[in-house]
Parts: C-alpha cells; structure tokens; sequence
C-alpha cells in the first residue's frame, strides 16, 4: 500500500512536467503583450521595450521556463505582471470561494444523484427510469450559463429570495453563506448530478445483473438492502472514478458560474489573466488546477480499496 | 456451457440497421431524430426562411421586442434576431462537426498507435494524462487568445482537448481487442502490423466512435457557446448561437428571449444529438459507458 | 405589492438572518461602487488606464488642480510665476502628510515631478524646455525653463491621463518604466493593501491626518473634506449583475451605468440615474498612414466620408440621451471647438462621395484591416458599425476580431498589416484628454514618434508649435481651429462623436462632486 | 457407480406440472418451456440434462421466482413446494422461502459471492433475514456450517473476502448457505462445470454427503453425462423446452428410449485411449527442448515477483501424430501452445520447427516460419472477425503469402466443402453461423496455409457435446489426408483419450507425466495424473456402449 501509494504520487510528477511545459509554451506563443498592457494608450515603442525588458520578457524561452520553474521549487510563483501582487497571495485570496463552491456543489450532487441514479437503476425501464434519464440528458444540453440566468431571474429577480450575486465566506456564518452559495452550487451541479446520476445508474445497472445479486435475491434479500447494501457498495468504484473526472467538468463550470454570480474565486481570476496575458498568473494557475485535479484523482485511486477489498496496493 | 451470441458480434451496418428499428430502441431516438431534422433544415435553409440579412444592422432599430417585422426582435446593433438565431445554428454546427471529425481522426491515430506499440504507449498516455488534467476551458480560451477569435480556432480549441478522451478510448479499445482470438490468428496467419492495426483493430473502434462523435458534437456546440460567454469566441460577424447568447447576456433582464431562443434551439438540438448517441451506443455497444475513459 | 413588502423580500430569504447575527455593529459607513473597469495596475504614472488615474486621486494630492470653472488654483502648494514664464516657484501648505506618517516634503515633490516628467507626454514636452527642478528648501520647488511654456500651469495641473501624483521620494525615485510596489500618498484615502483584490475589489480608508484645504470644493480644486469611513470598489462581471446588485443595495454606485439598462431602475425609487458631468468620453478611429491603402490621404478622405457619427453613438450607447454627434476634435463645449470639415460624419455620411472619391484615388480593394475588440462594453459597437459603413462606400474591410489586450499590442506594430500590423481600429478618450493639441496624442505627427499610425505631418508639428507659442486665449484658438481644418482634410483621425454614459447611485448616496472623473472626497451616505 | 436407490416411499417435495415460459409480451414466438413436468422427492436427486438453449436453467430460476423481469415470465402450469403453489406466492412470500424452503446455488463461484462482504458475513445475512437468533448464536451457526462443508480454517475464512478464496472453497461457501436453513429442496444450476476435475469430484460428494444428512432434494442441473451418471437418482432429459425422456439414471443410461438422448450418449468421448496408431517413421517436424516461459514484474519499489507459468517442457511432434497437453487450469498448457505459435516469446530452451529455431526469431523473420504453424482457438464466437466476410477471413492467410486472389478463393471453397460448409458461405458473416459451423470454419482457416503443425487450444470445450463430436471427428479425418502434425491442448482426458497419440499432462507451469495415450492414462506413474484420472466424473460407465467399464 505505501510503495504503492509513493509509485502514484511520484507518477504525478511527469504529468505536472508536462502540464508545466504545455502551459509555458502555449502563453509564450500568443501574441499579446503584457508590456503594452501596462503601458496604456499612450506608449511609444520606445517606452514598450524598456518595460518589457525591465519585466524580463525579451529573454530566451528556455530561460525564463527554468527560472519560472526554478522559482516553484523554491515555492515562488512569481508575481502578477499586471498588479505586481505575488501570484500565491492572489491565488490563496481567491481559492476559498471556489473550494466552498466546489465542496457545497458536490454535496448537493453526491446527495441527489447517487440515489437519482439507484432508483433508475432499480425502476429500470419505467416511468422514474424515463424522468431520471430525461433529466440527465438535459443536464448535459443545457448550457450552464443559461441555466444559472434562468435560475437568477426567477429566484433573485423575481422572486428575490436570494441576493443575486456575491459571495460570502462561510466563516462568517452558514447562513450568509448559503445565502449567495446556493443559487451557483444548484447551477454548477446541474450538469454534475446529470453525469453521475447517469454513471451510477449504468454502474448499478451493471452491478444488478452480477450473479451476487442473483445469489442475494435467492436468499431472502429485500430490495433496499440489495440496492443499498449490495448492489450500490459494488458500483461505488466506477462512480468513484466518474466523480474524480467529473471534477474538469467542475473546474470549468466554476469558471461559468463565478462569473454569472460574480464570486471572487480563481476562475473568474484565470479568465481574467488570460485575457489580460498575465503570464505568470496563468501559468500559476493552470499548474494549479492540473495539480488539484491529478490529486484529487489520486485520492480517488487510493481510496478503491475502501470500497473494494479486491483492489489491494 | 456454449456462449450465447450478442449484439457486438454482428457487424457495424447491421447493428446501425437496428437503430431503425423502433422495438429496439424505443420512441425517443425518433421523436430525436425528428427534432434535430427540423433544427438542421432550418439553419441549412436559412437564407429562404430569413427574413431580414442577418448581419445588416441598424443601430437606429436596436433592442426592439418581437413584432411581426422582428419576429424575435432585435440585438444591439438592431439586426433581426430570428434570421440571426437560423444562420448562427448553421455556424455552431458546423463547428460541433468539424470539432468531432478533427478530434476523432486525430484521436483515433494516436490511439491505434498507443494501444498497439507498448513503447510508444507510456510516452503518449503520459502526454494524454498531462493534456486531461489541464482545464480544458482555460487551454481552450487560452488557444483562442492565441490565434484570434476565427472559426478555425475556435474549432481547434474545442478539439485539442477532446483528443485524449478519444486516445483513451480508442487506446482501450485496442488493447481489449488485441487480445481477442482473432487478432491473433491474424497475426499467426502472417499479416502485418499495418494490416492488423487498419484491418483488424480499427473497425473496432469504430462503434465507439460514432458514438464518441456524438457526444463530441454536442459537446462541442456547448463548448463554442461557452467560450463566447466568457468572451473568447468567435466575432459577432459570424452568428453563431453562442456570441448571439454572449452579446445578449447583458440584456437578459430586458429582453430575456435574446438568450433564451437561441438557447433553446441550442438545447434542443444537443439534446437530440445526444439522445441519438445513447441510442446509438444502446445499439452498438450496449455497455460502454458515456464519457468513461 | 407594497413598498415595505418588497423591500423585505429584497433582503434575501437568508440575509434577515444575517442582518440579526451582524446586527449593531454598522457603525462605519462603506460607500460601494462599481467603477468602470477594473483596477489592476496600481501605478498612476507608468499607465494612462483611466481606472489607474482614479485610484491615484483616492490616495494621492497633486500640486495644483483644476476647479469647476477650469482655472488653475493651488491644492498642495500655493504657486507663482515669473514674468518672463521661466521660473515657476511652488510652496508647500502646512500639514501635508504621507500615509506613513511622514511630513510631504519638496524632495519628495521634486522627485514625483521628475519621474511624471519621464513617462507622460504633456511631462516630457514640458521636460524638453526644463532647466532643472530643485527644492530650495522643504517647503518650496523651483522649476526653471530655458524657454516658455504657454500652458504649463495647465499641463502641470491636468487631471488626465497621467497627472502628477506626489509620492514619497523612495517611491518616486522608481524608474519612470518600472511599476511602484509600494501604494503611499498624501490624499485623502489609504490604500489597504490587505484588500486589494485584482479583479474582485480595493478598499480605501479614509486618512483621518489629511488637512483639507479652507476653500469649499471646486471640481479637483479646494477642500477634499471626507464624510465617510471607506469606499470599496468591487468589480462585477457584466452591468447587468452590477444593476442588480444596486437593487439589492449591495452596492452604491454604478459609475458607468449601461444605458440599454436604465428601464429596469424605472419605477424603483431608491436607485436615481442622472449624468455625473458634463463632458463625457469622444469616440474615434485611427488609420494607419503607413501602409496602403491609408497611405493615400484621398483614400483616407474618403474613409471619412463613408462614416456617420449617429449609428456608431447609437450602437454604443443606446440612446440620444447620452450621446451627441461632434465633429469637433478637441470635444464639444471646450474652449477649443471648431466643426471644420466634419459635415458629412454628424450627417448621413457621404457613401456615394466616398466611392467617387476612392475611384478617383485609384483604390485597388487593397484590404482593410479593421481591428474589432470583442471585450470591453466600450469598444465592441464602433468597429462593427464602421465596418458596415466602409463596406458601403466600396471599401474592402477585413474585420479581425480580437480581445483588446491582442489589440493593445498589435496596434504598436509597425508591420505591414498582412505581417501582424494593421489599417484602422477605434477608441475613446475623455474631453478633457483631448481638449488641447497637447493632450491630444493623436494630433502628433512627428512620424515614428507620433502615436500609433505614425502620421508623418510636418504641418501639424508646425500648427502644434503655433498654439504653444500663442501667448492670447484667442491666438490659441486660432491655432487650434487650424488644426481641426487640417486634421480632418488630411485624415489624421477620425472623429465619431461624444458619449456619455450616466451614473446610477443609491439615493443614500449623496452630495457627488459632478466632476468628470470619479472623485470620492465630499461624499456622503445615509443610514438607512 | 450408478445410484441404486428407491424413494417411492418417500414424500415428494417439489412437483412441476405443465410449466409453460415465455417471453415477456412476445405471445407468437414458441415458449422457452413447452409445459415440462416433473416430481423430486426428499432425498432424491433429479438431473436436468440438456444442451445450451434447451430450458434447463430457466427450470430452475422459474422454481426460485427469480426469471429475470421484463425478460422471461410463467404463463402457466405449477410449481408445488411441499404442496404450495409457488406461482401463487407474493413477492414477499417468496422472499420468506428462499432459503429457508428452497436454496440455489450457481455455476460461477467466482461471481456468486458479493465480492465486497466478508463471506461468514454473507452466511450470518441469510440467518438474519430468516430468523431471531443471537448475534454469537448465528456465529455458531454459521460456523457449524462451514465445517459441514469440509472448509479449513474456518475463523480465517469466516473473515475473508471471497476473492482470498479458491473456487472450489468459494463453492463450499455457496453451499453452506444454501444449506444452513436445510431447505427441503435444493437447486444447483452446474455447480461444478467452471471448477477442474479434482475439486469438481469433491463438490459432488460434498453435495451427497449433505443431501444425505439432510434429506435434502436436489434438483441437479448439468450438461455433463458424466456428472450426470455420479449424482442423478432419476434423469430428465431436455431438448428445446421440453423434456424428451425421464427415469431413473440406469435405464437412461443403459436404455435410452428417444434417439436425442440415444445420440448424446453416443457423442460422449470414451475414457478409454483408442488404440495406438502405428508409428509411421518420420522425423519429427516440430522439437520442443527445455521451453519455458517465466513473467517477470518489477517495481522500482515493490520487491520482484517472477511466475514461472512453464518450464522445462520437451517433445517432439512427427507429421501425422497428435500431442495433447493435459492440464487443469493454471498448469501451463496454454502458455505452451502461446509460445510455440509464438505469440509470445519463451524465456528459455528452442523450439524446433522443420530444423529452424523459432524461440527468439524477430516479427519479420518469424513470417515464413508461420505459415507452417497455424492454430484454432477455443472460443468460436471470438476467433472469427466479426466484421469480415467468411471468404476475407479464410483468404486471409494465402493473400498474405501472395496468393492471387482467385486461387485463394478456390481453395477456401474447397475447405468448406471438406468442413461441411456450404459454399455460398463464403459472403455471409460469423453471426450467421453456429458455434459449431464457426468452429470448422475457424479449422479451416487454419489449414488454408497448409501448415505442417496445427495448435488447437481448447478447440472443442466451449462446445456442446454432439458437436463437439463432429469436430473431433473433423479434426481426424483433416489429419488422415494431410498428415498435419496437432497439438491439442484440452482440460478434458475423455477428449485426449480419443484424440491424441501421446500425452503430456502438466502441473503448476511442470510437466509430471508424458508418454503414449494409452499408457499414461491407462497406467498413469503419477500421483497427480491418477487423480485426475479417477476424479473423471462417470469413469465407470462407458457411455457410447451403454455398459459399465470395468476397471
């Protein structure tokens, strides 16, 4: 299990490489240029490439990856070439609203769509089967911003039962929280219950055909506990598993929803940063995510033998 | 015990014949099949169904309600919304197409060859890991940033990452495939790698391909959508269903039906695109999984 | 429903809880506002960004400023003149005071002028006649010129784009290229670090130690008197969360208020929308006289005569309320304004005359490369519109559609536009920018040193020169009506016409000075 | 030796009367059950025999109310436990008898057992659902049970999950909680066929040590006549839903009415090795020399692990003669036939092929050898493409060596005539054939090459019994006329017996035993090939002859 567990951690290491050396050379291509971001209107040429080459952009590539990467083993990320702030204090500024997004639209997801997804399973071909699917379906058709309008104009602006926009963080209270948290987490799990509802069914469908149902069914089993005790621990990996991929679909839906609600979290920040080419807080920040999501995946990895005493490391 | 033969042992045009019929698949695929029809005519037909040029404006006209002369109204440079809704349809799904023939040729590619060549293998599906763990709207905005807002870029930044999914699949496939029998006899009968990986292990892929495709135009006309709402789509000459929701975001409150028409027909053409992919995967392959992998 | 209801509802369903968990500890006064952009770069000297301007007069005092009535009156120091106009002597008021506690001192002056002097392009023409700028002692400076000046009492004391801002001297003395680190004035708001939030929002406090001026407030001039305890600009995605939020008293002030939006504050008589000011923004295009075909002034007449000022205005702002067309390229209502040659832009166009004049300069449908931003409320409608126009007068446009930060830099390229330059693009200034034909970047023709498009017009540096000279208000404007004649028959911009957008505040927010930028000194907010 | 017993006197606990299944909502097709009757008393043993498709499992699952909804459902007839009409129950009911009344237990014991629950844990389940005792009370229970069923260590077991247990100890389990209620009436539905010989024999006297301690009734439901002649008081035999013949298992054995069951009898490979083939005197076309095939897994951080999956394997192969390999799973046999088709490359020793060594050769060196050597696989339904045409996949081979086209085609249409195949075969895809015919054409494919050396790795288990009689018989003749040298592997010593001119009988990656078919599985030396032979099920009745052999 350790070595095991040391052999996955040190796997992530040539993925971030390479997300790393992606990243580096996808910015270094484009053709903005944050010198004539900050300059302003007014620049001449002449101002332009001394601003650039006080901010270090006139030197090779390959310098400026190894500094930048150097810089990250020392646990520097370098600093915003827009607002001079450090990239981790603008990062650590902004990961709470997104984590507690995050985290509160995945329990609204585990909590409505693992049991959307048993009861599908179970009432295979009927009508709930039909309304489970129907809504899964829709869930991957709709686009996320259009669903958090609607849900803005009819339960802020119509019915003004939440405020429409803003975020406040949990540590002043669950309620406030809640408060402006709830409208984003229901637009962001929207597409998220649709997935896993839909994964759980066809896992639990699969499972409901194993002779172990079967043989549980021949002694005696009622339905719940074969669903719930049997059947759902069974299908608890590939769901597992469909969370953890799942959690891109998360990132980018953040990204959506931090902008319709106006939540200062990193998504909005990273759209921010692309379009104003501040290639440090990009890179950052890309690194960043990739790093969450190869983690949270290696998590998910490390946890099968919770659910599953045949996977062994 | 002998095996009982199942679907997957048919050939591909027999198992896509099934579709056709509706005791195997229910009434949903058709009643899909019906709408995305109706969808697809209307924006192949655009210029006859249009009533007004849709790129014609007339700042004068801007934000009107629907009325007989606007069916659905106008935008902010006053053009006819419902002319550009039927013409932007066109544009969206010629990029959900383009978008998934690109992703699955590349993919499909990439894949044979990791699946059949162990050593190319680990290099690749690194590649591919590294490639899935990076916020696939963030690479995208990032590669639009990079060669401006055209179709061609849009597309691209829709494609690229789409391709590892495809490489996962495909590559799966393979490797499930080469150790089927008959793979094996091929390869005991002498026939070369080429000919075993384009004759024998590429039809294979093919069934989740369709599929895949499916989900990947739908996907990918949700994507251009997205990436007009965050402001890196395509330019607001060309409509597409997506810049014509982006630019009338701000008027929601106004006129909500500028976003919510185009929605609409956005949602109900994904919608069928996708209904027709579970259908086709029910048919083709009934247990693989959408979007495993 | 009524009134009380409403405004219940409004609270949220969750937020009565809150209002009982936070209750009694209101006792400081928070103005919100949502400003026009967001603020990113904190430098007011190395960026002309408007944005970054504002921040400085928050947290920044000036020398000399302008009052309503556009005359030069003393803010931090009182000022004289010597008869030849070479020597100009500033002396400090008592009770300056950095944010850190140190007393503002004329070596701190000296070094915040030399720095300005370095970057912003009124500075360094100033800086072309400079002698030397010293401190004779704590309290005073001397600027000598070998030359006179004509306007360098306004030049010292405009409010835009980069006027100068006194910092400390160990901040000023950061190279003018370089981006300050450090956020110090002697104004009448603190800059908290702690909140500043690129993106999301800055905070300011009010300085308790900042001495006003005695004289009652006049535009930038006279007494900053501070009435509340913080003003906090937050940043929000797109206007229209930004007009629900000042529904739901989030926020107090919108500072650009989309016009298309102004109906859903109808009939809500907490919110008022009105006009801060009464100069706004000018809209213009800039060809590119080095590369075909705008190397033609024929074409590039004719590129004037296909436009029309309303459906540009009308795109971009929405109604005639808030926009008017003006030819005049130093703005409307300035001292300066002429409406030489722009007949054809504030009427219909002239498609017809474009085309006979496009034949005549043997046009050859060389493309247009039109630079079309797709971000930024501000910018998106111009390109689209003229587009359509040249289109209409025969020109063969090739509309690139880009992001503004893509923009920004490409503009700066001198290459020609199929090699990553370009042909024609829009922007907007503030009157007060392009009032005078030394604020006014775009009447620059010193070629490779003009502003981007490079025009290359002797003629105008000529004309340039005569207003500087030009010792009478009326020789000015003389000089300047000749500019305005010469601009418009040689292309040099294209003038699209004045906006302005209005501002929409909570009505507990009162007593706004009605200035062109943003100030925050003097005003006040009630409880509710 | 056959079952000799008389239950008339005792009382009848299941009684099947005119059982008619369908399929769900599809009236005009022929039910899967055409009205089957049939009686089991306490005590007794029934047999349901039959080929794949014939209705016995949906016998069974139809008696536990388990059909599998939306799919299969009773139209009529009754099924009476103990005089209660099971079709008459509730769900609920039903629920209330399974285990208690009536207990199954199935083919597959690797995916019977809920692979997440410790396994006392799944036995204590049935006794909490169908009784009140106490938490240690059913310990106890439970653990009576698992010694009942013979388990080792049953304190460990009890806390294992069912994947730390082997298949015949997985089985026990099942049994023991089929069992631990005592129902009156027990169901299994081929509980042996996916375990080897050895713990298949057993499993079966398991079952009869119980039934006898018990008195519990089995229904026994298997496809294998050998089985069938250990266990089964009374036979039905079942053919297409309906019961062809019914008696007691010596008479069905010795005098079998219907002519289906007259020719199932007669497909059933005898025991005894058929006589020696004369030795023609040729060099050997294929040597094997000290082959092996060791895997090798290592980890920058795990320790090493090494399985030896065959090692030091020798024969040599004369046109004309047949080599079975013999084994039980896991014994290597398969790894051996891989590395002498060289689908994978052995470790150690030489392969001998017409003089050339083989073991090591590159892909490209290794394409003319291949044509000498050509294999057919187990699984008929995997081993054609299923997307090709009969013609593709059978042209396949000769095109590849650059044989035009139309001689190629000549020559497959020959082929199938030899195979028994119509020709218009040719055009028609895999899915339009049985497993049988698919199994020829595979055979067929194989020799289009006309290779020297044939491997037939398991080629006739996944096949029922008649056919595989075809095949076998197909496989001979091709031998007669060609003079193609087999290799055959098979888990099956009534197939090798018939086939095979010597035997190589493997174990755990060893060769224990090798020699003339006749001697070693007439005289096996070894301990190992002895139990493998006397766990042979029915090794006492030669079924073909319709007599007992004597030993």
């Amino acid at each position: 299990m350790l070595s095991y567990t040391i052999k996955r951690v040190l796997s992530v290491v040539p993925i971030l490489l390479l997300v790393s050396v992606f990243v580096f050379l996808l910015l270094r291509l484009t053709p903005g240029d944050p010198a004539a971001i900050i300059a302003g209107d007014q620049a001449t040429p002449e101002q332009l490439e001394r601003i650039r080459e006080a901010m270090g952009l006139n030197q090779p590539i390959l310098t400026q990856y190894l500094s930048w990467v150097g810089g990250i083993m020392r646990g520097d990320f370098g600093t915003s070439l827009i607002s001079n702030v450090p990239v981790l204090d603008l990062v650590s500024q902004r990961v709470m609203p997104s984590v507690s997004l995050a985290v509160l639209t995945m329990l609204i997801t585990v909590l409505l769509a693992i049991p959307m997804g048993v009861i599908a399973a179970w009432k295979h071909r009927t009508w709930a089967d039909y309304l489970v699917m129907s809504f899964s379906v829709l869930g991957f058709s709709v686009p996320v911003f259009l669903v958090g309008y609607v849900l803005l104009l009819i339960f802020s602006v119509k019915l003004g039962w939440f405020p429409p926009q803003g975020y406040r963080p949990l540590s002043g209270g669950l309620m406030p929280f809640l408060d402006r948290a709830i409208l984003p987490a229901l637009t962001l799990a929207s597409i998220y219950i649709a997935l896993i509802a839909r994964m759980t069914r066809a896992a639990m469908l699969d499972v409901l055909n194993e002779d172990y149902i079967r043989t549980a069914r021949a002694k005696g089993v009622g339905e719940r506990r074969l669903l719930f005790v049997h059947a759902l621990k069974n299908a608890a990996v590939p769901i597992a598993t469909i969370i953890g991929a799942g959690f891109a679909l998360l990132i980018s839906g953040v990204v959506v929803t931090e902008t319709i609600f106006n939540i200062p979290g990193i998504g909005r920040l990273t759209v921010d940063a692309v379009l104003a080419r501040d290639y440090p807080v990009i890179q950052a920040l890309i690194l960043l995510t990739a790093g969450l999501y190869v983690f949270v995946n290696l998590l998910i990895d490390l946890s099968y033998p919770l659910f599953d005493p045949r996977i062994r490391y | 015990m002998a095996m009982e033969p199942n679907l997957t042992q048919k050939p591909l045009s027999l198992r896509l014949l099934s579709l056709v019929s509706p005791t195997q698949t229910g009434i949903a695929p058709f009643i899909a099949a019906f709408m995305l029809l109706a969808v697809i005519g209307l924006t192949v037909f655009s210029p006859w169904i249009a009533t007004h040029d849709p790129l014609a404006m007339d700042p004068l006209m801007r934000l009107k309600p629907p009325s007989d002369e606007y069916l659905l109204g106008t935008d902010g440079f006053g053009r006819d919304l419902f002319s550009r809704m039927i013409l932007g349809g066109r544009i969206s799904l010629l990029i959900g197409c383009a978008a998934a023939v690109t992703a699955l040729g590349l993919g499909v590619l990439i894949g044979l060859v990791a699946g059949y060549f162990r050593i190319a293998d680990a290099i690749i599906m690194r590649m591919m890991d590294a490639l899935m763990a990076m916020p696939s709207i963030l690479i995208a905005i990032a590669l639009v940033a990079l060669n401006g807002p055209s179709i061609g870029s849009v597309i691209a930044a829709i494609t690229i990452p789409e391709v590892p999914r495809v490489v996962r699949l495909v590559r799966s496939v393979v490797l499930t495939a080469r150790e089927e029998p008959y793979v094996e006899a091929a390869v005991a009968l002498g026939s070369s790698t080429p000919k075993i990986l384009f004759q024998h292990l590429l039809p294979n892929t093919m069934a989740p391909m369709i599929v895949q495709g499916t989900y990947i135009v739908a996907s990918a006309i949700l994507t251009e959508a997205l990436l007009s709402f965050l402001g890196a789509g395509i330019s607001t000459e060309i409509p597409t269903w997506g810049n014509i929701m982006a630019e009338g975001r701000q008027y929601f409150r106004i006129n909500p039906g500028i976003i919510l028409w185009p929605g609409l027909l956005l949602t109900i053409c994904v919608l069928s695109i996708n209904l027709i992919g579970d259908a086709a995967r029910d048919a083709l392959d009934p247990r693989m999984k959408k979007r495993e992998g | 429903m009524n009134q009380s209801l409403k405004l219940s509802l409004k609270r949220g369903f969750f937020a009565s809880v809150l209002a009982m968990a936070a209750g009694g500890a209101l006792a400081e006064t928070t103005v919100t506002a949502v400003m026009h952009s967001d603020l990113r770069v904190l430098d007011p000297i190395i960026t002309t960004a408007h944005i970054t301007r504002d921040h400085g007069y928050m947290i920044y005092d000036v020398l000399i400023a302008e009052d309503e009535n556009a005359k030069i009156k003393p803010q931090m120091a009182e000022f004289t003149a010597s008869d030849d106009g070479l020597t100009y002597t500033f002396t400090l008021r008592d009770g300056l005071m950095f944010h850190d506690g140190t007393p503002v001192t004329a070596e701190d002056v000296v070094a915040s002028l030399k720095r300005w002097g370095a970057r912003d392009s009124g500075g360094q023409m100033i800086m072309d006649v400079t002698a030397g700028i010293e401190a004779k002692d704590d309290k005073t400076v001397v600027w000598t010129l070998c030359a006179p000046f004509g306007p360098f009492l306004e030049t010292v004391g405009k409010q835009s784009a980069v006027p100068p801002f006194i910092m400390p001297k160990r901040i000023a003395d950061t190279p003018a290229d370089t981006a300050i680190s450090e956020h110090i004035g002697s104004g009448p708001f603190k800059f908290v670090p702690a909140e500043f939030q690129p993106g999301v929002g800055v905070t300011y406090e009010k300085f308790a130690e900042y001495v006003p001026r005695s004289e009652p407030s006049s535009a930038y001039a006279g007494g900053k008197v501070v009435n509340v305890d913080k003003v906090r600009w937050v940043t929000m995605s797109d206007s229209q969360t930004a007009v629900n939020a000042l529904q739901s008293g989030d926020i107090d002030i919108i500072e650009s208020m989309p016009v298309d939006l102004i109906p859903l504050l109808e009939g809500d008589d907490t919110v008022t929308v009105e006009q801060r000011a009464s100069t706004g923004f000018q809209t213009m295009g800039r060809m590119n006289f080095k590369h075909p075909p705008f190397d033609n002034p024929k074409i590039r007449q004719a590129a004037i005569m296909a436009m029309s000022q309303e459906p540009v205005l009308a795109a971009l702002t929405g109604s005639p309320e808030y926009y008017k067309t003006c030819g005049a390229i130093f703005g409307c209502g300035t001292r300066l304004e002429s409406a030489a040659g722009t007949e054809t832009l504030t009427a219909a166009g002239n498609p017809e005359g474009a085309k006979a004049l496009l034949q005549e300069a043997g046009y050859d449908n060389t493309p247009v490369v039109l630079m079309q931003p797709t971000d930024g409320p501000t910018l998106k409608a111009q390109p689209v519109v003229a587009a359509q126009q040249l289109r209409a007068a025969g020109f063969n446009v090739d509309m690139q559609p880009m992001d503004w930060q893509t923009l920004v830099t490409r503009r700066a390229s001198m290459d020609a536009p199929q090699a990553g330059g370009w042909n024609i693009f829009f922007t907007n200034w503030q009157i007060s920018e392009i009032a005078n034909p030394i604020g006014n970047v775009m009447v620059n023709g010193r070629g490779d040193q003009a502003w981007f498009g490079w025009p290359d017009d002797p003629t105008i540096e000529d004309l340039r020169k005569e207003f500087i000279d030009a010792s009478t208000p009326e020789a000015q404007k003389a000089a300047a009506d000749k500019i305005q004649a010469h601009a418009l028959e040689f292309g040099t911009y294209i003038p699209l016409g004045e906006y302005n957008f209005p501002q929409a505040r909570r009505v507990v927010v009162t007593d706004m000075p009605p200035t062109p930028i943003p100030v925050f000194w003097g005003i006040k907010k009630a409880e509710e | 030796m056959l079952r000799n017993r008389d239950l008339t006197d005792a009382p009848e606990v299941l009684r099947i009367r005119d059982l008619v299944v369908e399929l769900t909502g599809n009236t005009t097709a022929p039910p899967v059950l055409k009205g089957i009757s049939f009686d089991i008393r306490r005590g007794e043993t029934v047999c349901l025999v039959g080929e794949s498709g014939s209705g016995k499992s949906v016998t069974s699952l139809a008696t536990m109310g388990l059909l599998p909804k939306g799919a299969l459902s009773v139209r009529s007839g009754q099924i009476l436990l103990d005089g209660q009409d099971l079709l008459a129950c509730s769900a609920r009911q039903m629920k209330q008898k399974r285990a208690k009344n009536l207990a199954m237990i199935f083919q597959e014991p690797m995916t019977a057992l809920n692979p997440v629950m410790k396994v006392g844990a799944q036995i204590v389940e049935v006794l909490d659902l169908h009784t009140d005792l106490s938490a240690s009370e059913k310990r106890a229970k439970v653990i009576d049970i698992m010694e009942q069923v013979h388990l080792p260590d049953v304190a460990r077991i009890f806390d294992s999950y069912p994947h730390q247990l082997s298949g015949g100890q997985r089985q026990r389990i099942m049994i023991a909680m089929a069992l631990i209620l005592e129902p009156a009436l027990l169901i299994a539905d081929e509980p042996t066929t996916a375990l080897d010989v050895t713990t298949q024999k057993q499993i079966l006297a398991l079952i009869a040590e119980l039934q006898a301690r018990h008195g519990t009734a089995v229904l026994f439901i298997t496809h294998d006549m050998g089985v069938v002649a250990e266990i089964a008081d009374r036979v039905c035999v079942m053919r297409h839903g309906e019961i062809l013949e019914t008696g007691p298992i010596r008479q069905v054995l010795e005098a079998p009415h219907h002519g289906y069951t007259q020719a199932l009898l007669g497909a059933v490979p005898s025991l005894v090795p058929r006589a020696a083939r004369v030795l023609a005197e040729k060099p050997p076309i294929l040597i094997a020399k000290a082959l092996g095939k060791t895997y090798r897994s290592g980890s920058v951080f795990g320790k090493k692990t090494e399985i030896r999956a065959s090692h030091d394997v020798n024969f040599d192969l004369s046109p004309g003669r047949t080599l079975g390999i013999v084994g039980e799973s896991g014994s290597g046999k398969t790894t051996v036939a891989r590395s002498i088709m060289r689908l994978i490359e052995p470790t150690a020793g030489q392969i001998l092929l017409d003089g050339d060594d083989i073991a090591h050769l590159s892909t490209a060196a290794m394409k003319p050898q291949r044509r000498k050597l050509q294999v057919v696989f187990q699984d008929p339904f995997r081993s054609l493409n299923p997307r090709w045409t009969i013609a593709r996949s059978l042209t396949e081979g000769p095109l590849n060596y650059g044989v035009p086209y139309d001689k190629a085609i000549a020559e497959a249409k020959r082929l199938l005539r030899i195979v028994s195949l119509p020709e218009d075969a040719l055009k028609r895809y895999p899915h339009q054939f049985s497993g049988g015919q698919r199994q020829r054409i595979a055979i067929a494919r194989a020799v289009m090459l006309e290779p020297e050396v044939l491997v037939a790795d398991e080629a006739v288990s996944a096949l029922d019994v008649s056919v595989q009689a075809q095949v076998l018989d197909l496989l001979a003749e091709l031998q007669r006329q060609t003079g193609i040298a087999i290799i055959f592997i098979t888990h099956d010593l009534r197939v090798a017996a018939q086939i095979c001119d010597e035997v190589l009988v493997m174990k755990r990656g060893e060769v224990v035993e090798q020699g003339p078919a006749a001697q070693v599985l007439h005289d096996p030396q070894h301990d190992y090939t002895r139990a493998l032979i006397h766990a042979a099920p029915g090794r006492f009745w030669d079924f073909a002859a319709r007599t007992p052999l004597s030993a």
